[in-house]
């Protein structure tokens, strides 16, 4: 065996983490093709118990997913979630970089203090670039860590990408104007007709009369 | 204003249904669960299991409005948040059944009902998408790192980029700071008071005169032509001004200024009374 | 690559302790020749950067032995060295051996703590004799490395402080002779715009006297 794949095997089995390609440069001997050293160790351990996994660029040895049955013995129990959590963690994935106040303006209420925390303290997110807007407000990305944690090569992989920006939900911008500006809401025969429905209700005006609204108004 | 609303008589023939009372219940035991108003918005929408994009945002408000009321018959306190999503709801209800008429709304009732759906369909996406991220197989979970890694160690040197020269300049340092004991005052050239006085004085005398007072002068006319130095510069304009003010108290010239920042004048007074001075003339 | 051992090659690599051969019967499925598996495993990774070893009956994957110093990176940083720092090591290089009170009383202010540690880091200072005065206070010195630093010989090689002055560098520093000597107060043309400058900023302009001195005549 190529003793630059022996070294290159050897830090990835002892790193903690995942180590990026540049790591990864810096600690191989001068001169070492990193790029093609990592191809051929990922194929060495294609199909085997233990795989070398690339998380957009930084590189660690898992266990294969389809062997979670078979370790269940060393699973650890992790506290559940909250939801605010959780909500907050998939609107960053999908959405980002996404600004807090476009967090808050998707999931409709403030970010309670510890809930962006938590994540951070996990690992998952971290700030990425100020947006060149009024104010310069930081944004938030996910890390590698979440990539990791979720066992997905890159933010591409997240599941059902594709058909959230198909159906133009990956929208930051405040509902009223992505509702607007988006022409397929406009443009969509099924909508006209649930609106034309909600207009239509007979019972509802029946029970709602409008003229005790405006008083009560 | 939605308290107004729920104690009105009339919203209380507004009964719920049966089958939402139950509905609402269950929503109010579950409260704390709720991220706000929004959240709550989204599970009544979910119970009408219809897809979002068909849902009646006019049912969903007729609803909302419910859950409002049922909390207020079990004496439960809602958040601020919930009254005043109430209170928008019932003004959206009102303008999506009105007829169109010119508002001077930035959008209209039928915009701002497809925000809020837009907005329950977004936040459904993520928390569908949410639910579907934690059924990824999960490291610690269903995916291990290795459980005894040893870790990759960094042995750092430090180079210290000095070079004996500093050394001697560092040691010099030491001795000229011991052989400069005390301190020199700094040299300064300026313009003294006395200075600026007898100049003004002797520049008073050689002013046009004119009836009981010579002309307005302006106060840096005192001052010397061609000064290099801004220090010197600025203690001249200084002492002039305070030899004009030693010479107006001792009632030699006048001083005036239209305004903060506006120039200063300057005048000599005559000794002589205006007869005396047309006597001159003449 | 047979399941099973696919299923002992994860169990190895997550595992936080070696696995007794017992443990690895417990874990691995039924009927399972755990004995066999390891054999197997351990040619598999024969020669490679990480190896099956066997300790003592219990097994654990360890990253081979002759890579441990490519596991480890010498870095290299080049600092500058704090003035304070600069002062203490001249100061001990020239009136070695010195204590830490004469230093002090050399340089006219306290040495900070990290001084002295910096310079001991730096491997070039290291005690000396103890004084035999009262207190038996710690004399410092320079070291070899202090030498081979600086291109010296041997410490009679430093400049005497007559060589120094001679030198010029303990003449005054050329900052404080431009502020006592401040005699250059006409002729600047840089002073001279700075002035008008100043002049017209207090609203002083020349511009504004004519008129009023003639409506006064």
């Amino acid at each position: 065996m190529d003793e630059n794949l022996r070294i290159l095997e050897a830090l990835l089995f002892a790193a903690a983490e995942p180590l990026r390609t540049q790591d990864l440069h810096e600690r191989m001997p001068e001169g070492a093709d990193v790029g093609g050293l990592l191809m051929e160790l990922q194929k060495l351990y294609d199909g085997r118990g233990v795989e070398l996994v690339d998380l957009d660029g930084a590189w660690a040895f898992r266990t294969a997913k389809d062997l979670a049955e078979a370790l269940s013995v060393e699973r650890h129990i992790t506290k559940k979630m909250s939801k605010a959590a959780l909500e907050t963690l998939s609107i960053i994935a999908y959405h980002q970089p996404v600004t807090r106040a476009e967090v808050e303006n998707i999931r409709g209420v403030a970010t309670h203090r510890g809930t962006l925390d938590s994540l951070i303290e996990a690992g998952w997110v971290k700030p990425g670039r100020r947006r060149e807007t009024p104010g310069r407000p930081l944004t938030w990305v996910t890390t590698t860590s979440f990539l990791d944690q979720f066992g997905l090569e890159s933010i591409m992989d997240l599941p059902g990408l594709d058909d959230l920006k198909a159906s133009g939900l990956l929208d930051r911008r405040p509902a009223i104007e992505a509702a607007s500006l988006s022409g397929d809401l406009f443009g969509d025969e099924a909508e006209e007709r649930a609106l034309a429905q909600d207009l239509n209700r007979d019972d509802l005006k029946e029970e709602d009369a409008p003229e005790d609204m405006l008083e009560e108004l | 204003m939605s308290e107004q609303l729920a104690m009105s008589p009339d919203f209380e023939e507004d009964q719920p249904r049966a089958q939402e009372v139950h509905e609402a219940d269950a929503l109010l035991l579950d409260i704390d669960g709720y991220e706000g108003p929004i959240s709550v918005l989204l599970e009544l929408a979910r119970n009408q299991k219809v897809d979002l994009r068909q849902i009646s945002i006019l049912e969903l408000a007729r609803q909302y409005l419910g859950f409002v009321e049922r909390a207020r018959t079990l004496n439960l306190n809602l958040a601020a948040e919930y009254l005043v999503m109430a209170a928008w709801l019932a003004y959206l209800k009102s303008r999506l059944l009105l007829p169109q008429e010119e508002t001077g709304e930035e959008h209209t009732a039928e915009e701002v009902a497809e925000a809020l759906q837009f907005q329950l369909r977004r936040l459904e996406a993520m928390q569908n998408a949410g639910e579907a991220l934690m059924s990824l197989p999960q490291l610690g979970q269903e995916i291990f790192k290795r459980g005894m890694p040893e870790g990759l160690s960094v042995n750092t040197t430090i180079r210290y980029n000095v070079e004996l020269y500093d050394l001697f300049k560092a040691y010099g340092d030491i001795k000229r700071r011991n052989e400069d004991q005390g301190y020199d005052l700094p040299e300064f050239q300026l313009m003294s008071a006395e200075n600026a006085m007898s100049r003004m004085t002797r520049m008073l005398g050689q002013l046009p005169r004119k009836g009981m007072h010579t002309a307005w002068t302006t106060l840096e006319s005192f001052i010397p032509e061609g000064i290099k130095s801004k220090l010197f510069g600025r203690s001249a304009l200084a002492s002039s001004l305070t030899a004009g003010l030693e010479l107006a108290k001792q009632g030699k010239l006048e001083i005036k200024q239209d305004g903060l920042f506006r120039p200063v004048y300057l005048r000599a007074v005559s000794d002589l009374s205006d007869a005396e001075v047309a006597a001159q003339d003449g």
